[in-house]
């Protein structure tokens, strides 16, 4: 998917950046280390940092960064911290540090070194700024890998149709185990109140109960007879029977009989209030 | 590249579509080619791809917005299979109540109360209604006429059920109780 | 329906793909089919459907996530007449600190420092960061505790790469010995 990466026509970024000054075509690009104070400002701009800055001059500008005149920069770079005291000056900073170590570099380079026979020989002061420069390289190379990568929104998009759903509202399932458990903690509450003991019951009758009141909802009143059918059987018929005076003990249908052998009827009790 | 044949064109249609966020208007899929190619062409190639994908389980379609891909209704099962979404629960109010009612019933809120020793709230109740799983059979004769609940023949179908008789007994469920409850002196309640 | 066929069953992968709004795993996709159809058919059925979009301006690819359609580079420069803003270029600084943090993760902001030899500012961070390819794994147990910077999976999603060892490799430069004087016999381990 990748296409293989040519590394070598990688356009240097800062070729770029150093061409455009106030608008203005151009102006030199560093000879060394020294950065005319007036052109700060593009060059940090230009330059991720002294490193970056070093590695402009090693590689494009062929300099060898230690051949740099000492006394000149010296005095350069004084110049420059005070003109840097307006600008960015941590960035400075960081130039600065860089040109000190330049310096350290070298004049240990110069300084006859005292014989020490009984230590390794010195590392050379060379190789850390080697290191880092080589460190530093390699990231940047990786970087410009990193944004040559195809990358999504840039290079390519993710494919997300629309996901097309009947809008079912999810809801909560229960089921007979859940209904055992909910009574069990009903019943444990019930029993450390010693408040309810909970009766054992014919669940049928109760059905049956809710049955009667479910047909008295829509008639008002019913014909006692109309509430048993002979075809269920007899237990059908007790439960039903037995439904009925639980509905009147619990006084919620009213039975009524106007003479003897007329016909029986069951009336809801409140619609027997509301009559009266 | 600019696309010279139909099919070239409804390539690129295609993918603009799949990678679109939103419905996208025959307008806007003018702007994708250097050189307009029409309404006309464009929505002609829109009704061909729509044919091209017929019998798979994304299709395209006109809306309001414009046109989009989206899945087809038939494949919502397997989608859904997907979903990590953890099914909702009812709070325990709900449960213990939808209990009463179903072992008790027909009971009114006054019942319901004096069992869980707590006020009922009205949303509990709703709850339940909405549901279908209860409603109001009828009302007791007693100050303020209060409704008496049951469950409907919803809840039975819902749950599995033939008929009430086929819920748990209770004898079952103490039994459970009493062998839970023997070996702790105190339980908290959960 | 239960799909019979290797065609229904890809039919149904696809679909999932299509919709998908992040790459799915092999063990997600599974999961789709009532009875699961194995590892193995599934991978075989994925490379199968990535063949038959051969062509196309989209593309079935896997990434760190998972299995992922995605539009074609070459169809970007159509996409992107459609787009309202463009998408972010991101500058040497970040591009530098993502680099460092890809491949010398985990790291302290102040090992961005030292190898960049400047100061990186929080925007820098905080750039990666709400973009969603770095976070702070941890924290080094040195004064301050600083946080330690990894790469995210989204990371490597946004890049196509399905692991770290997918990034490029890193460039062994020799040449610049050789300007800075350094005696031959001497070299540094890089």
């Amino acid at each position: 998917m990748t296409a293989d990466l040519d590394l070598a026509p990688l356009a240097d970024p800062l070729d770029a950046i150093i061409g455009r000054m106030y608008g203005q075509p151009i102006f030199d690009l560093p000879k060394d280390l020294y950065i005319p104070p007036d052109a700060m400002e593009v060059i940090l701009e230009a330059f991720e940092g002294p490193l970056d800055l070093l590695l402009y001059l090693i590689r494009k500008a062929n300099i060898n960064v230690l051949d740099i005149p000492m006394a000149p920069l010296t005095a350069q770079y004084l110049e420059y911290v005070e003109a840097m005291r307006k600008h960015n000056l941590e960035l400075a900073a960081d130039y600065l540090l860089m040109a000190a170590t330049l310096l350290e570099i070298k004049s240990r380079l110069l300084l006859p070194r005292p014989p020490r026979p009984e230590e390794d020989e010195e590392p050379d002061p060379r190789a850390e700024l080697v290191r880092r420069l080589l460190e530093y390289e390699q990231v940047k190379l990786a970087s410009m890998r990193l944004d040559a990568l195809p990358r999504v929104e840039r290079d390519f998009e993710w494919v997300g149709v629309f996901v097309a759903e009947k809008v079912v509202e999810r809801l909560p399932e229960v089921s007979l185990h859940d209904l055992q458990v909910a009574w069990l903690k009903i019943a444990r509450q019930a029993r450390l109140k010693r408040h309810h003991t909970i009766q054992r019951e014919e669940m049928s009758v109760r059905e049956h109960m809710t049955l009667i009141l479910r047909r008295l909802r829509d008639d008002s009143f019913v014909v006692f007879e109309s509430l048993f059918d002979p075809k269920l059987g007899v237990a059908s018929l007790v439960v039903s029977f037995l439904a009925t005076l639980e509905l009147v003990k619990e006084r919620l249908v009213v039975v009524t009989q106007n003479e003897a052998f007329a016909p029986i009827y069951v009336k809801r009790a409140d619609s027997a209030t509301g009559d009266a | 590249m600019q696309p010279e044949t139909p099919e070239e064109l409804k390539r690129v249609l295609e993918t603009a579509l799949l990678a679109a966020a939103a419905p996208v208007p025959v307008g806007d899929l003018r702007r994708l080619f250097e050189e307009d190619p029409g309404g006309d062409l464009v929505r002609r190639l829109l009704v061909e791809l729509a044919e091209d994908w017929q019998g798979r389980g994304v299709e395209l379609v006109q809306t309001a917005g414009g046109w989009r891909f989206q899945t087809r209704l038939e494949y919502q099962v397997y989608l859904d299979r997907l979903k990590q979404e953890r099914p909702p629960r009812y709070s325990r109010a709900v449960l213990e109540t939808l209990a009463i009612i179903a072992y008790r019933q027909p009971v009114t809120r006054g019942d319901i109360e004096d069992i869980r020793g707590v006020v009922v709230s009205s949303n509990v109740l709703k709850t339940l209604e909405s549901r279908g799983w209860v409603d109001v059979v009828g009302h007791r004769d007693t100050p303020g006429r209060p409704g008496l609940y049951a469950t409907t023949r919803k809840f039975l179908e819902d749950l599995g059920l033939r008929s009430l008789t086929e819920l748990p007994p209770l004898t079952e469920i103490e039994r459970i109780m009493d062998l839970v409850d023997l070996p702790k002196t105190e339980e908290p309640a959960v």
